[in-house]
Order: structure tokens, then C-alpha cells, then sequence
């Protein structure tokens, strides 16, 4: 056991990995000898040369293409996008191939992929260097999406991503990057994708997040006093509907929380389907506690754009006053 | 010197047995033996009867939209004939002559233009990839296939194809550039078959050439006639040489000329003039080879005669055995998403129902659920009509 | 007045607004002397000369890019994707910059652009001609989403779309661009961006659709015999919340119907507002009818993928029964 | 003639004023007139200093992550110098110098690098466009600038700057393949300074310069010494004067350095060598014009310090007139998304919720709503505070 934060949860497990499975390779802008702009890769290229770790031109649509040549010719890459706002020169690449390769092959192409994307706001970056754009991948039907919001289970959801045979873009939220640690074993552990974990159990109220949103929620939650259930949905897609449909049904209100944009985030799919799926136990409509229908603002004014723990508090006292 | 040269450079142009029948020994003798000339005559031939067979049953509503490949055959077969047969091919749509030299079944492109992901499911010991619809996309692909054989100490390269019109799009650029600065062995072949739909080849490249899509990246590009199956033998076979032995990416141009419309959806006299299409049709790659045959004794109209007969007959059994596969099952779209299918999948599968009530009838009230039933059987009999 | 089907509906606004406004231009791949693969903007250059009509390379960013910067200078262009499939190209010209350069410049730049898409499945077309992206840009803020389901729609729709300060992504159902003609008239008129259409009116329950799926909603209506209000979007950012609440507020009964994929298409925006707005009065979770999470089938299965009449007759029928 | 010569190219590089304090006359001589020079020179070095400035600014927490353009002076002004007042600028954001020379406000950049978007409300007068962050996107918004003048009858063309590594993304190659073949005059300028972040530059391209990168769409390249003014200024003179006349892009390389690290969240010591650093100091655009303008007597040591009190003064007040504007609003960023705001936007914008009951306190139980009442007007005193 040690005590890591989210990057060296991260560097942890791709190193664990690269030792078990010599088909994984990294690439990406500024990944080798500088580690990667978060250095998130620091000492690996060192560690596993550069054969297995290198740099590539600046051309986000180029890596995810080389990365899907990689992965149909049978490795495992796990190319870095150095900001999700670079991830739209990829889209492409990520929505018309790597997501359909397997069916459009009936399986004879496949995509073992595994994309790293630092994500969200928080941090006091330029334009484009603070968006949350996994509502986008979780309707694009062919991939999965991960987003971690501890070392824990940072280490344990990559280790999953890295042994799945289907392409999975696996979101690492920049603010918590360094917030806190926490024990994370060296021995080798996974967490399933698909499955949300519940961060603390209650009766009267659950809330719904994932990413470094789970964190102003845990503080909106101490403050309220109320017995209030909190699940990290930790996967995007596929996502835990029993885990949060179970929590509902028995707490009868629920509130979500993401950073993306309100509309047509992922909050809406959730809140959809607890309405299908808890229609008669629910007692008051789903809030939803997300980023605003506006572009992230430079940085001056993301704090008045992000989701905090004031507004998740407003929304739990509203939801439970209904 | 204030002056000084920072770069020089210069493109060739091959071209060995032209439109004329004149054949250029220097390069051309003992480029393609005599028995393999044969070969590769009848596999243009084979796939040129299969484009109008194709044609046909897109006319009659027996195939969705099919690209022809007429023309065109001398500039794929060119390369898949100088490759080796592990080497990495990865093409777009016009490709079929090469591709079926490389041993793809023609069941399968037609599948493929006949809607089913079957026709796409290319068999491994090919080396080929599916066919790609969204263009310029498959080059980078091309590189990562190149790469991760490499990584594993395999010794192959790839040649990829692209259309004029393909090479303007951004991802030409981005796989030519990870090709040569990160050292991977692909050939990279520009079809320039002067038409992208009704878009002339000079709004996708006012330069005179295509081949100089390559100086960017320092690598040795060549120009070639695409129609004359020596030029493009020749070329490639220069590419492949100095692509396998210095491990680095080279480029070609391949003059050719779609002498069919773009698509079965498409009319070409809309936007080009009949007298261009004429000039085209006298330098058909397959009629020159012919005539190159004849000339040499090589060939006659008895063997021509009893050849067509061949590939008909061929080509209409692969016809059948594209038009002989059982349908595809609905459940097959859900089947092929992912290696493990996730759970919410699953029940859109099994119910066909995307509603939650329809995916979950138990939640309806018992004579509602029976009615529900009712339906869903109704349209499962419907959809087996 | 004009009997008109889609394809000419729309061709007679764009001549019709350029004949007012010459800052209009049209570009875009076969859009000139072809007038385009589906014949949109045929006789348009020969109309209006090179200069306003003319073909790009084949590069859906250079052309959206290009447009962004035609814009900036003060034209309307109307760019062509030749598919909804090869928007994926042009995603980040579309999403990092002509929805932001107003907000990012705090209105110094604008981009006033009306980009023209064919879209959706039920044509028999090869891989990526088949597809439903809307939700994806109405998730995206900057951005005026539109898909009109009817000629005399299409055309004041495409008119205010011309006239329109921001970028506005106009959907054309590609499926009933010919399948059938409606009085259109040659005089101007403008449908405002932002206002739902009430199809028929109904009370026992309501249905939201949009585009090429409305044909189908009314199909299912015509059978059910049941008093159905049918309200088609039009515009899918901004919507018409208020349309769709007043509606359900009345019938209590909710189905939406579109081709898109499910999880997070826009269907899952509908449904939760839907529940936020109309909590008390809903006797029935709104019912999604919609594309599965899978990649759009090549075209021998696409019918089994698309939401047809029979699917939203039984989602009627189950909701009815709730 | 079997093997016939398709294309040839030739590039040359221009160098006129060389670390060594070579000058060359037949290409200098005349070039830039001393009252000019000394102009630049000042423009030069006040631009070096507000570098200084922002990074001290950054350290101390007054402003984020900033870029400094430090050694690259001599690229952007050369251009600036040259290009009619009127014809578009379209940069990345390490063209400082040019910008400051066509007129921007410092405290614009500062602005915007201290996170606020009025930074880059560039006036119209001054026919820049806003920095850019996503890499090789803004070639192409140049182009559609450049058309829309021509469209509009003036007679403007645009000069488009961007990094070795930017050249490396598709939206590069769109843009001068549109500009060539859509016949858009546009100089491209490619600033080859070595790194793109800590990536060398020949990851981002093997080829010996970036200026072939031009070849692929016949456009005439030249590279040159981009620590050079006048060799900048000759360049840029060529390029935009075949530019003008023909209405045809052009493309130039400049070879320059950066001096300081990538941006203020880098440390370059990292991924490069002090010594190649020093060699690079040792050939800095602005001790170069110094000396030589020492050694034609335009400028001495006095000159040289009040010239650094004025620099000092100027930027100071730039950087109080960045940080003195009024705080934004948190209404604007609502308030500039549409020309006029959708009414779901307005309510988000009032209540600053995006929860129903939040945005709608009417539907909560009549105690209720006076609490939500509370807590917003306690959650917007926390904010001002
Ligand atoms: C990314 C993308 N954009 C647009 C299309 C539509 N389209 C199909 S074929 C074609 C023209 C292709 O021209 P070219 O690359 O020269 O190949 P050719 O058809 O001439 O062989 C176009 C525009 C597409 N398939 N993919
Ligand atoms: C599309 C995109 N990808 C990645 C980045 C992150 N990034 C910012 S600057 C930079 C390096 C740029 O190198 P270059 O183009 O050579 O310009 P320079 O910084 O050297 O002036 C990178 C990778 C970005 N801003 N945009
Ligand atoms: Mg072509
Ligand atoms: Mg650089």
C-alpha cells in the first residue's frame, strides 16, 4: 500500500500493466522524456524505452489514427490527448472508427484501445483546457467511458481499461489530479466498467456524479446533516442503472451533478431513466446540478461556471423540500 | 551567400507500354514474365466484368450504391502484384482488382455493397483491410498496422490507396507526416483518377502534380501512368524496394481516369463532356495490355473468346454465393458491438424496444402486459415476413 | 403557392434569400455544377456565378473552417456536409470555434453561417450516410440546431436560418427529401428558430419528434385511434420547452420518437425536462422511441434499427396503459 | 521517353544580417530605413521586456499560464513591418511583437492571459484576430478572411502564423490546399523555433525544412534566419508581393528559437540542453540589430537606457490598465453566447442554477421557498465577495 495521489495512481498502474503485458504502448504529444504535460508518463519512456513509449507529431487526429492501426494489428495502444478540448481534431478517428471497427468487421477488426484524456475545469487554464465532453463518447455507441475520481479507483479502472478488447476513453479529472491521497495497493486489483460505487449510503436523498464533481458533493453532503446516499457512477458507459435505480427507489429523490452543460449532458440520460425505472417511488422530480448551457468561461469566472458545493447544497434542500 | 539552397527536388514520371503500344524495353523487359502477364490480364478482365455485373443488380435493386472500379485496374493490381502477400494493403473502394489478386473473395465486396457488414469482415491471412467509406481516413491505419508489426519484429510494410480527392483531407497530411517522422515503411499511393464525384482533380490540387503531396515529408515520390500495368509494376516495385529496405514511407502518383460514373447513384455527363470520357476509353489499361499480348503472341481471340466465358461464369457464382447467405439477423447489430456485450444492450436486444415500458411490460398493469405481448409477437411475425 | 417537395423547398429559399442578401455564398464538395449529390443546390451556380456558388476540396474542416473565417469577414456562407456521417471531420472547426468566437471575443468576431446537412437513415446508403448527430451539437453551446420534418417548414425554417446572427446547423431528413410535395408558398415567410410545431392536437396523450420520425408519429396516430397531440421540435437548441410542457401538462402521457441512438440522444433532454416541469401532472414516464446503442446497421438491417410506426404505436399503447 | 521529369522545386533560404554581424548589402542595403529600424528595434526590445514582466506577473499570481515569445521578435514584426496596415494578421500567440506594431493593446494580451475574454476583443481597426489555443485551426478562418475581403472587392491579403509543431495537424494542410486552389492570397508563415513544447522539431517533421511542406500545393516557399529582422523583412517582402500580385498564397519558414520555456507551466530544462539554449542566446534577434546599429552609430549605451526607463514605464502602465478594468460579470458569459439570448439561457442566467426547482422556487412548498430565497441571496453575497 501506498499513499498516491491521482497521477501516481495512474503512472502506477500503466507501469504494472506495461510489465504484464509487453503489447501495451503509449504515445502522445510530450509524453517521453518530458512525461506528459500533467507527467502522468513521467520515468516511463526511461523505464520502457522508446519503443513502447514515444512522442508523436502534434495532430490529435493522427495519434487516434496510428493508435486504431496499433490496435487492429494487435497491440493495445494508449495514446494521450493532452486536454479533452483537443479531442475534437480525434473525433473523427474515435466516432466513425475505432467506436464502429468491430461491427462494421463483424469482428474481424477490433480496437483495444485505451485513450487518456485529462478533463474538466477547475484549474485555471486557458480556453479549451477545461471542458467535459463525455456526454458526447456515452452517445456514440462502440465505446466506453470511464471517468475515475480517486487514486483508488483511478488504479483500478485503468488496470480494467487496459485488458478490455473494445476502445475505451478513459477521462482523468485535472483538478484532482494532486487535490488529495489516498492507500492505493500495489497488488494488482480491478474494478469493473460498469459498476458505480457507492460513496456513502442514506435514506432521504440520493446523489448521482462522477469525476471531480464527487468531491463538492461530499462536502455539499457533510454540511446538509441529512442522511443523504451518494454514488460515483466511476463509468459513463456502460453505467450502473441498477446501482442508482436500487438507490432510488429507496430514497425517492436524487439529485445529479456533473460539469458538462446542462442539456443533453449525461445528467439527462440519468434523470430519464430514473424517471423510467423509479416513476412511482419518486417523490420529487430529478435535479440536476450541472455546468451551465454556456461555454466554459476563461478563467476569471469558471468558479461562477462550475457545479460547487453551494449550488449541490441548494439543489439537496430544494429536492427534499418538494 | 545570403542565398543559399535550403532544399532541391525532383519527380519523375514513369511510363513504359503507352496508349500507342509503344513499349519502353529499357525498363519494361523482364518486368513481368510472360505467364504472370497472362495472370494479370485475366484478373483485369475478371474485374471489369464484375463491375457491370455489380452494375446490373444495382439497376435491378439487387445491390444499394456500388462504386465501378473501370479503369482504373491497372493502378491497384500494380501493387498488389509487386507486393508481397503479407505485406499490409489497405485501400479504399476502388481497389477491387488488387484486392481479389490478393485473394479476397468477390462475394465479399459485393456483399458489402449489398448493406451487410459480413462483406466487410475481411479474413486475416489477406492482409487486407474493410472497405473504408469515410475517405482519407485509412492511411493512418495503414501506418498503425505497419508499426505494430514492426513492434513485433515482423519485417512487413503497407501500401495504402487513396483517391485525389482524398488527399486533401487533413488526415492525408497527418498519416504521411507520423509515417516519415516516426519511421514507418508505407507506400503511400495517390489514385489520382481526375474526378472526386463531379469535384475536377485541379480544385483538389491546383499543382501540377499529386506526387509532390509527398516533398512535404522528404519522401521520394514518383509519378506514374496508371493505366499501363508496367508503369505501375515498375513503380511499385521501386516504392517497396526503398520503403522495405530503409524502413521509411515513400509516395506515387497513379494517373488513371474513372471511366464510369463516380457512383450507380451518380451521372457523370452532368459535369464532364463525353469527348474526355472517349480519349479515356482509348487508353483503357486492359485493351492495351491486350493488344501488348497479341502483339507478342501471347494471346488471341480464341483464348479472349473462352476467357469471358471463364469469368462470367465465375462471376456469376460469386454472385450467387453473395446473394445465397442466409439474412442477417437482427440481433447481429446488437451481437457485434462490443466483445461483451453490456447488459443495457441486452435488453434492447431481446426486446427490440428502446421505451422502457416496452423493454420492461411488467411494469404495465396484467391485462396491458398480455396486450404488450400480443404486439411484440405481432411485429416479430411482421419483421420475419 | 407551389406544390414543393423538400429538396425544392429548400432550393427556393437559398434563391431566394440570395437574391436579397449578396453576402450569402454556398460552398461545399459537388455543390456547383452538380448541384450538389442530392440536387439541392442545382442551377445555383449557374444562378448566381462561381462566386457565390462554388466546390471545395474534399475537407469537411477546411470547409467549415473556411466558412468560420468567410463569416468573420462578414459573409453568411452556407456550407454543405456532404453527409451527417463527414461532419466528424469538421467537429472541432465546429465546436472550438464557430460556437465560440462570439463568446470568446466578446462579440469582436461573430459567425453568422447556416451549415446545410442531409441526415438520418431509410435511404439504403452505405456506412455513414445513415446517421443522427443532432444531440451532440444541441450539447454544444454556441451552436442553433435545426431539422425541419416538411417542405413548407424546410423553407421558412432555412430562411430564418439565413438571417441568423450565430451558427445554425440545419438538418435535412435526407428520407423525405422527395417523399412528398406540400404547398410551399413562393412569398417570403420566416418560422422562428425556437418554436415547436403542434402537428395535431390531442389529450389523451403527446408526442415530441422531429424530423424524418414525425412521418412515422403520425402514422402510429392515424392506427391508434387514440386523441394524440403530436408536437414536432423543429428547432432542437433552443427548444421549445414551453410547447412541450404545456402539452404534457394537458395529456399527462408523454412519447418521444427520434433516430438517434438512445443514451443521450436527445430524447433523454426532452424526458428529463419533461419531468421537471410537469412532475406533478405526469401519470405516465415519458417513453423514448428511439435508434439502440448501436452503430447504425449497414442497410439490409437498418429498418430494424430505425424507430418505425409499429414501435411507436406499442410505446402509445404501453403508455396509455400505465 | 520512358522516365520524364514531372516536377522540380528549389527553396532558398535568405539570410542578410547573421549572428556574426555579417550584413549582407546587395539584399540589405535600403531594405529597412534607419528611422524605421530603430523603431523596430525599440518595438523589439519593449516587447522582450513585457515578457519579463508577465512572467514575474504569473509567479506572483496575477496572471496564468502565460507564453512567452522571447528570442522570436524578429518573425511577426518582419511581417507586421512589411503587410499593409489594413491586410489581416492571423497568429497563434507568440506573435506579440507584430501585434503590438499593428497597433493591438498591450494590455489586450495581458488581459487575456490573466483569463478574461475581453483580452480578446480585438478592435476591428487593427485586423488581427484573437490569440488562438487550439493549434493550426486559425490557417483556414485566415483564408476565409482574406476571401470574404476579395469577395467584398478590396484588395487585402491575410499572413498566417504558426509553430513547426502546428504544422503537423490536418487543418494545415486544409488550409493551404484551399488557399492554392481556391486562390486565396495568403502567406503562410511557418515559425520553426525548434520545440513544440518539449517535442523536437523533427518529430514533427523528418524533411530538412518545414518550408517544403509549401511544395505539396505549388505554392513558391522560401525559408530564412527568423532571428534576422532584415532577413524577415526581405522574406516576408518577396512572399507578400508575389502574394498581392497574383492573388495566390505563398509560403515561408523562419528559423528562430525560443528562449524561455513553452509557457510559464513548463520547465525546458527538462527535455533540453543549457548549451544548445546559450547557443541560441548568442544569436538573438535583438542584440543583433543592436550592434549593428552600434556600429552604424544609430544607437549608443544613453539611447540604450533611456530607451529601457521608457520600456518600463509603458508596460507598467499596460499592466495597470489590464489589471485595473472592472472585474467580469458572471452574466457575461450568458450574455455573449447568441446575438440574443435564448429564454432557457436568460433563466440560467438570473437564477444561476441549472437545477428545475432552483430556477423555478414556485413549485416548492410556500416555507420552502422562502429558504431557497435566502440561500440565493447568501450564495450571491458570497460571491461578490
Ligand atoms: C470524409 C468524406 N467526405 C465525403 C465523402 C463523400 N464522397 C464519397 S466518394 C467522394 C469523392 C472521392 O473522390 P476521390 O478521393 O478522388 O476518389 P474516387 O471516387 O475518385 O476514386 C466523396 C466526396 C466521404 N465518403 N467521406
Ligand atoms: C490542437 C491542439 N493540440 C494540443 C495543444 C497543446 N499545446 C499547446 S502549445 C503546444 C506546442 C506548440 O508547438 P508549436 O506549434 O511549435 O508552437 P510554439 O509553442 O513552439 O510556438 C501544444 C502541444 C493545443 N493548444 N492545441
Ligand atoms: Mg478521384
Ligand atoms: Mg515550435
Amino acid at each position: 500500500m501506498a499513499n498516491l495521489n491521482l497521477v501516481q495512481a495512474i503512472n502506477l498502474a500503466l507501469i504494472q500493466e506495461m510489465e504484464k503485458n509487453p503489447d501495451i504502448v503509449l504515445l502522445g504529444e510530450d509524453i517521453g522524456v518530458n512525461g506528459g504535460v500533467f507527467r502522468v508518463t513521467e520515468g516511463l519512456q526511461k523505464r520502457f524505452g522508446e519503443k513502447r513509449v514515444f512522442d508523436t507529431p502534434l495532430a490529435e487526429s493522427g495519434i487516434i489514427g496510428l493508435s486504431i492501426g496499433l490496435a487492429m494489428g494487435g497491440l493495445h495502444p494508449v495514446p494521450e490527448i493532452q486536454f479533452e478540448g483537443f479531442l475534437g481534431p480525434a473525433y473523427d478517428q474515435i466516432c466513425s472508427h475505432a467506436a464502429r471497427m468491430r461491427s462494421r468487421t463483424r469482428g474481424a477488426f477490433t480496437v483495444p484501445m485505451t485513450i487518456r484524456i485529462p478533463v474538466g475545469g477547475g484549474i485555471h487554464a486557458p480556453e479549451l483546457h477545461s471542458d467535459s465532453p463525455e456526454a458526447i463518447y456515452a452517445h456514440t455507441p462502440g465505446l466506453k467511458v470511464v471517468m475515475p475520481s480517486s487514486p483508488y479507483d483511478a488504479k483500478g479502472l485503468l488496470v480494467a481499461a487496459l485488458r478490455e478488447p473494445d476502445p475505451v476513453l478513459y477521462f482523468e479529472p485535472k483538478r484532482i489530479y494532486r487535490a488529495f491521497r489516498e492507500e492505493v495497493p500495489e497488488d494488482e486489483y480491478t474494478l469493473p466498467i460498469g459498476k458505480a460505487r457507492t460513496v456513502c449510503e442514506g435514506t432521504d436523498l440520493t446523489i448521482v456524479s462522477w469525476g471531480a464533481s464527487v468531491i463538492q458533493c461530499m462536502q455539499a453532503i457533510e454540511k446538509s446533516g441529512k442522511s443523504i446516499e451518494l454514488i460515483d457512477l466511476r463509468t459513463i458507459y456502460p453505467f450502473d442503472m441498477d446501482a442508482v435505480a436500487e438507490s432510488v427507489r429507496k430514497t425517492g429523490r436524487c439529485v445529479v451533478v456533473h460539469e458538462a452543460p446542462l442539456t443533453c449532458g449525461f445528467g439527462s440520460e440519468i434523470a430519464a431513466r430514473i424517471m423510467e425505472k423509479c416513476f412511482l417511488e419518486l417523490e420529487a422530480p430529478v435535479q440536476r446540478v450541472a455546468g451551465f448551457d454556456t461555454t466554459m468561461p476563461y478563467y476569471k469566472l469558471e468558479l461562477d461556471y462550475l457545479p460547487d458545493a453551494n449550488r449541490v447544497t441548494r439543489a439537496i434542500e430544494d429536492c427534499l423540500a418538494y | 551567400m545570403p542565398i543559399t539552397t535550403a532544399y532541391e527536388a525532383k519527380i519523375e514520371r514513369i511510363s513504359i507500354l503507352d496508349e500507342k503500344g509503344n513499349f519502353d524495353d529499357k525498363l519494361g523487359k523482364g518486368l513481368i514474365p510472360d505467364a504472370d502477364l497472362v495472370k494479370l490480364y485475366e484478373a483485369m478482365s475478371s474485374c471489369r466484368q464484375l463491375d457491370q455485373v455489380a452494375f446490373r443488380l444495382q439497376r435491378s435493386g439487387r445491390m444499394g450504391t456500388y462504386p465501378q472500379n473501370m479503369g482504373q485496374e491497372a493502378t491497384s493490381l500494380g501493387a498488389a502484384y509487386v507486393l508481397r502477400k503479407d505485406d499490409w494493403m489497405v485501400t479504399c473502394y476502388r481497389e477491387n482488382c488488387g484486392l481479389f489478386w490478393r485473394g479476397v473473395p468477390k462475394e465479399a465486396i459485393l456483399l458489402h455493397w449489398m448493406g451487410d457488414e459480413r462483406g466487410n469482415a475481411m479474413p486475416k491471412p489477406h492482409w487486407v483491410t474493410p472497405i473504408y467509406v469515410p475517405l482519407g481516413t485509412q492511411m493512418l491505419h495503414a501506418a498503425g498496422l505497419t508499426m505494430a508489426a514492426r513492434y513485433k519484429g515482423e519485417d512487413k510494410i503497407a501500401c495504402t490507396f487513396f483517391g485525389d480527392g482524398a488527399s486533401s483531407e487533413g488526415d492525408f497530411h497527418e498519416a504521411c507526416n507520423f509515417a516519415s517522422n516516426l519511421k514507418i515503411p508505407v507506400v503511400f499511393v495517390c489514385q489520382n483518377n481526375f474526378w472526386a464525384i463531379s469535384t475536377p482533380s485541379k480544385i483538389n490540387s491546383a499543382a501540377p502534380t499529386f506526387a509532390q503531396r509527398g516533398l512535404s515529408y522528404g519522401m521520394p515520390c514518383t509519378q506514374c501512368d496508371g493505366n499501363d500495368l508496367f508503369a505501375t509494376t515498375y513503380t511499385m516495385k521501386k516504392a517497396v524496394e526503398y520503403t522495405r529496405s530503409t524502413g521509411l514511407p515513400s509516395f506515387v502518383e497513379m494517373v488513371t481516369y474513372r471511366l464510369g460514373d463516380h457512383t450507380t447513384a451518380d451521372d457523370a455527363s452532368r459535369y464532364r463532356d463525353k469527348a474526355e470520357v472517349d480519349a479515356w476509353k482509348a487508353r483503357d489499361p486492359i485493351i492495351r495490355v491486350r493488344e501488348y499480348m497479341k502483339a507478342r503472341k501471347l494471346w488471341d481471340d480464341a483464348k479472349e473468346a473462352a476467357l469471358a466465358t471463364r469469368i462470367e461464369e465465375e462471376n456469376a457464382a460469386a454472385v450467387a454465393r453473395a446473394e445465397g447467405i442466409e439474412s442477417p439477423h437482427r440481433a447481429d447489430f446488437f451481437d457485434a458491438m462490443y466483445a461483451e456485450i453490456p447488459q443495457d444492450l441486452v435488453v434492447q436486444r431481446d426486446t427490440m424496444q428502446t421505451h422502457s415500458l416496452g423493454q420492461d411490460p411488467s411494469q404495465l398493469p396484467p391485462e396491458a402486459q398480455e396486450r404488450a405481448r400480443q404486439m411484440a409477437a405481432d411485429a416479430a411475425a411482421a419483421a420475419h415476413h
